[in-house]
């Protein structure tokens, strides 16, 4: 589970969260034109799909609020609800987030005086661009690194220190919260105000919880609105990790790598993937429950592909075995299950009407072949 | 001689009294580990098949001298766990456990890299030299997965292993190690790090890498290659090849992140270093004939 | 400054403070009998100088209460409050504490099985009894070390968990404090009550808190019961190490090592120090309300040595003059003021009427012979 | 030869624009020392006594690369500026602070063994080898003081040193190199780590070591000797021998503290190891005059 949060930060602008078109009248009229309405989603990109725009007049708030909340363009992407914010005036856009640095195991600071921009997209297109300082985890972040990160970016004087105090908040919120990713992008430098003064704010803010951590972060359940479907959401409350995708054949697989592995095989042999999902580790006697998030998809073929050590071959075509009886599934089952107590699974999937497989490359052109030609054996 | 673990070795179990420790224990023993303790705190007294249990390492090692511990303990105390083991000096930690906090593994690696000791995991099967000693979870049914043999094998995956061993044996060749370094973002010990042993190990005649998106720790073997710090033949498997962009599929390290870690990249990495990268696992097979020119001893 | 305070641990007896003998009944009334009263005086051995004790009775209770709330007893240890406590059955008495290892860079847990004795005891008579734990102080306290520690002290099950979670807080403690010291002595352990269960109960603790935290610390003032007199008081409120003792020359002097020495060397000369006064450091333009800090002990002779750098001479030189003239102190004054600006400075003391010495072993040869004879010159 | 600091090293003053800091850089510059740059977060373009300012170490060593930082940096700052100058990789610090937070020394410390570094003080006047180089902060009155000799000198005191050192050039020597480790009971450098290079140096016949009650520093130098690691002879000067016991009094790392620390454990350790203790300063000069049986080159 990947919970991405939307921060809200002290060097934030003044905002208002509004439910409705009246809502965002309201508070722009609060907090002065032009503003920022921006539509509260979880995905990145929101300004190309046109789900954040400045308005400037009052007509307008209403207009646009209208389309998001209750309209066409906001029912597309989901939105419930937008952030009114007031509009700042911009003097640059600046990146920052801290990570991870697996190979010298430290932190890392990421930064770069071209902000707004993706750092996936930088990094191909300009990585020189990226300022990088690795912090020590015990040690923790030093006011002198902040100050370095402060000056390649070019912020000096009283910028400068409030840079100092933003990385210093947000590398304890990165250690308190166990992140594996904190990110301010784009950061924006104001322009000079009346007495010179320009100020540090957080355009956008994002918040990688690592998963692992829940147990001492009260890992909270995952809430609905972070996925794509029902039944991806389903599939997380259940601990099975379960992507959507909108092809024929349901993949049904233990073992991360595998289950990656297949899903490339179905795609080279010209298949195309109805759902990735894995029930091997500890969910891997979770046969019935893994088949019906396959079947909500009302795939032309299940490809059940697995090769295990602790997740028992035997267990696992037990489980198939009584997923079948309960479900009935309509569509073929193409199963290559192989690994501790292989014999005893052949057994019990031959039982069950399947015709095993040995072969994972095997299964995969049958499965593929099977969808071709509608789902029918 | 092999990578990481011989019969040379004394091996403490960490978590020995659990299910999932007694159980591996007994498998440990059986290809020919040498257990020569175990610890968990509480249960000193205890016995497990035949290895005596102590509340600790510290206790542990002054009856029973050892360089090597073996964790079965959940990921959340396995920090601690790790920590126990390098304060008595212990060299060789290898940890199984699916889970262990991002941040904490960073503990992990530092901690071990600072003291010079090697530690194998999280989220790992373990390592293995058939024939000689096995830390982890391998089965008994080793013959058609992993038979003893001189290709080198290091993944990032279990099951996916299991598959690609099995078309390595099928191919006609065996196995001499095989470390799992696990499929976590940040691993105790990464690919290139093992590859000095590799290069000086005269019963590794080539190796097998098996990657996966995310991460650059295959960018970091081909470099070796390229800077002709390891000459053996690489080949290269990778999954994740056509894995949508943004996503994490399979394991927590298999990600883009950064703008790092496609497959596209380690390809070419590879491909520019002169490893053999395979399309699909029976591949891996055919390219290593490949590249013993059918006549190196298998 | 060096505040010690006594803790409240969780792992503490109930207890109750009490102002006065009817308190001190009810509250032993309320906790069950024999219950234990202790005077809240800080200075160690209280139970030595009989400030604590186990009372039996209601009667014993008021009768002791009495002694020490009102009784010429506390009114000769300044207590002002009882704490009374339930008494405990105890099986073992341990020692415990965390304090730092200079070489090594680490904290470092001191335990021992024999408690209830003083640590710098214990060092001498039986350093072999003594457990050691270093602890990284960036990684922290490991629980694995805490159990290491526990088992060496003998403990084990359930009374090995209460002294982990025990000695993790005591670690939090240690570094959100900045202490120099956090120590539990004695640590009870009870003897198992009637379901077989034993308890770690803390008898008694102190907590030394660095004072070159109090920046980050919130520093609080210091208070007036943390010192031996109203003078030494006053010098730590204006941050001037002073120490009162019952001789007859007054130390001013500056540089913590030259005055120690100075100390030394009265000692050996066979005179007697009536007060430590450094005026040193940050405080070397303070010599008035040094000189009124000496003034206070009637001393028979003031021996001021100074040999300092950044300290001028000749800035001392002025003050000294200044507090002449302001205080007139009545006894003779040794001065041997040396170092930057000295020619300066001697110009200055004998324009205040004092015959200036250029060398530390005469000018307290002086004094002490000053003393000898009464304080006349 | 000197000890730590001569006219090669190239240093750098943090918090150079302080009225402390320039003060001082003019006066170690005007005793021979090279100053390359300065460094105070925010006055980047100034320039005192004739030095750059920078923002940064990062910065002001691009331009002018540095091997030695001198701090006049206020403590509750110090640990940052420690830390930035280690990481610059400069392996020979400075620091006069008096008021080091203890759990700050700890992790500075710490640090600096980690790396390979030096780091004196906190709370001390800093180094000096006389007639060569300076850090810290050493006046001009030199010459009745730190006449350059052949006497090495360590100290964990400022006005006392003066005292002492002011014996030593009285009886007829001068002092090859001094090193006031500070008074501070985690000092970042301990009297013996200076052991190897007194002992190195051809320009330094004999140690004077200035010490006090509290910690094992002096215990750490007796066993020095003792191990035959160190043979120069060592005259030893302690202040606080009539100390009352349980009070601080003078420095704080002037304390007895968990058993350890008397002068009196202090003498015997250095009287079992060979060196001559003197009760009082001008004691110093007649010992180093027995030491030497007067036949060495003053």
């Amino acid at each position: 589970m990947n919970i991405r949060r939307r921060t809200r930060s002290r060097n934030g602008p003044r905002r208002r969260l509004c439910a409705d078109a009246e809502e965002v009248v309201a508070a722009a009229a609060e907090l002065g034109l032009p503003c920022a309405v921006k539509s509260q989603v979880l995905r990145g990109g929101r300004g190309k799909a046109g789900l954040v725009r400045l308005v400037k007049s009052g007509d307008e708030a209403r207009a646009y609020g209208s389309e998001l909340l209750g309209g066409a363009l906001g029912a597309a992407h989901g939105v419930r609800k937008v952030l009114v914010e007031e509009a700042v005036s911009i003097d640059r856009e600046l990146y920052l987030s801290i990570t991870v640095d697996p190979q010298a195991a430290t932190a890392l600071i990421l930064a770069c005086a071209d902000g707004g921009v993706e750092i996936e997209e930088l990094a191909r297109t300009a990585p020189e661009k990226i300022i990088r300082e690795r912090v020590d985890i015990d040690a923790g972040l030093m006011p002198f690194q902040a100050r370095n990160v402060a000056h390649a970016l070019g912020l000096e004087g009283k910028l400068s220190a409030s840079f100092v105090t933003l990385l210093s908040g947000l590398w304890k919120t990165f250690r308190d919260k166990d992140a594996e990713l904190v990110e301010v992008n784009p950061l924006f430098v104001t322009k000079a105000d009346e007495k010179g003064e320009r100020a540090l704010v957080a355009g956008d803010g994002k918040l990688v919880i690592d998963d692992n951590s829940a147990f001492r972060q009260g890992g909270a359940e995952p809430s609905r609105e972070y996925f794509d479907s029902d039944v991806a959401y389903e599939a997380a409350k259940e601990g099975i990790p379960y992507l959507q995708f909108d092809g024929d054949i349901s993949l049904m697989c233990a073992g991360a790598g595998l289950t990656t592995v297949v899903y490339d095989l179905v795609n080279y042999e010209g298949g195309s993937v109805a759902n990735y999902l894995e029930f091997g580790g500890p969910n891997y006697k979770k046969a019935v429950r893994a088949m019906a998030l396959c079947l909500v998809n009302d795939p032309k073929v299940i490809l059940i592909v697995t090769f295990g050590t602790i997740a028992r071959a035997d267990v696992m075509a037990d489980g198939i075995a009584e997923a079948i009886a309960a479900l009935k599934p309509r569509c073929p089952i193409v199963a290559c299950i192989r690994g501790t107590g292989e014999e005893q699974a052949v057994e019990t999937l031959k039982a069950a009407g399947l015709e095993p497989l040995y072969d994972t490359e095997e299964a995969v052109r049958k499965a593929v072949a099977l969808a071709k030609a509608g789902g029918r054996a | 001689m092999s990578i990481f673990i011989d019969r040379s070795d004394r091996v403490l179990v960490q978590g020995i009294t659990g299910g999932e420790g007694s159980f591996w224990t007994k498998h440990m023993m059986d290809l020919g580990t040498r257990v020569v303790a175990g610890v968990t705190p509480g249960k000193e007294g205890q016995v497990v098949e035949g290895a005596p249990v102590y509340h600790s390492i510290r206790r542990a090692v002054t009856e029973n001298p050892a360089n090597a511990a073996m964790l079965f303990v959940p990921p959340r105390f396995t920090k601690d766990a790790v920590f126990e083991a390098l304060d008595s000096g212990i060299g060789k930690i290898v940890t199984i456990a699916d889970g262990i906090p991002l941040q904490d593994a960073i503990q992990i690696r530092k901690a071990a890299l600072s003291q010079g000791a090697r530690v194998v995991g999280g989220n790992t099967s373990g390592v293995i030299s058939p024939g000689l000693a096995m830390m982890g979870m391998f089965p008994y049914w080793i013959d058609r997965v992993y038979k003893p043999g001189r290709v080198g094998v290091m993944t990032r995956s279990g099951s996916l292993t299991n598959e690609v061993t099995a078309m390595i044996v099928r191919a006609g060749f065996g196995v001499s190690s095989l470390i799992g370094v696990g499929g976590d973002p940040v691993p105790g010990t990464r690919f290139a790090e093992m590859l000095p042993d590799y290069q000086a190990d005269p019963d590794t005649d080539a190796v097998v890498v098996i990657g996966e998106l995310g991460g650059t720790m295959e960018e970091e073997v081909a470099e070796a290659m390229l800077s002709g710090s390891f000459t053996k033949p690489v080949v290269a498997f990778l999954g994740g090849r056509t894995a949508p962009a943004g996503k994490r599929m399979g394991h927590a390290g298999a990600i883009v992140s950064g703008g790092k870690g496609s497959v596209k990249d380690k390809i070419e990495a590879f491909e520019k270093a002169g490893a053999l990268v395979a399309d699909r696992p029976r591949m891996v097979g055919e390219l290593l004939r490949t590249a013993f020119g059918r006549t190196l001893n298998r």
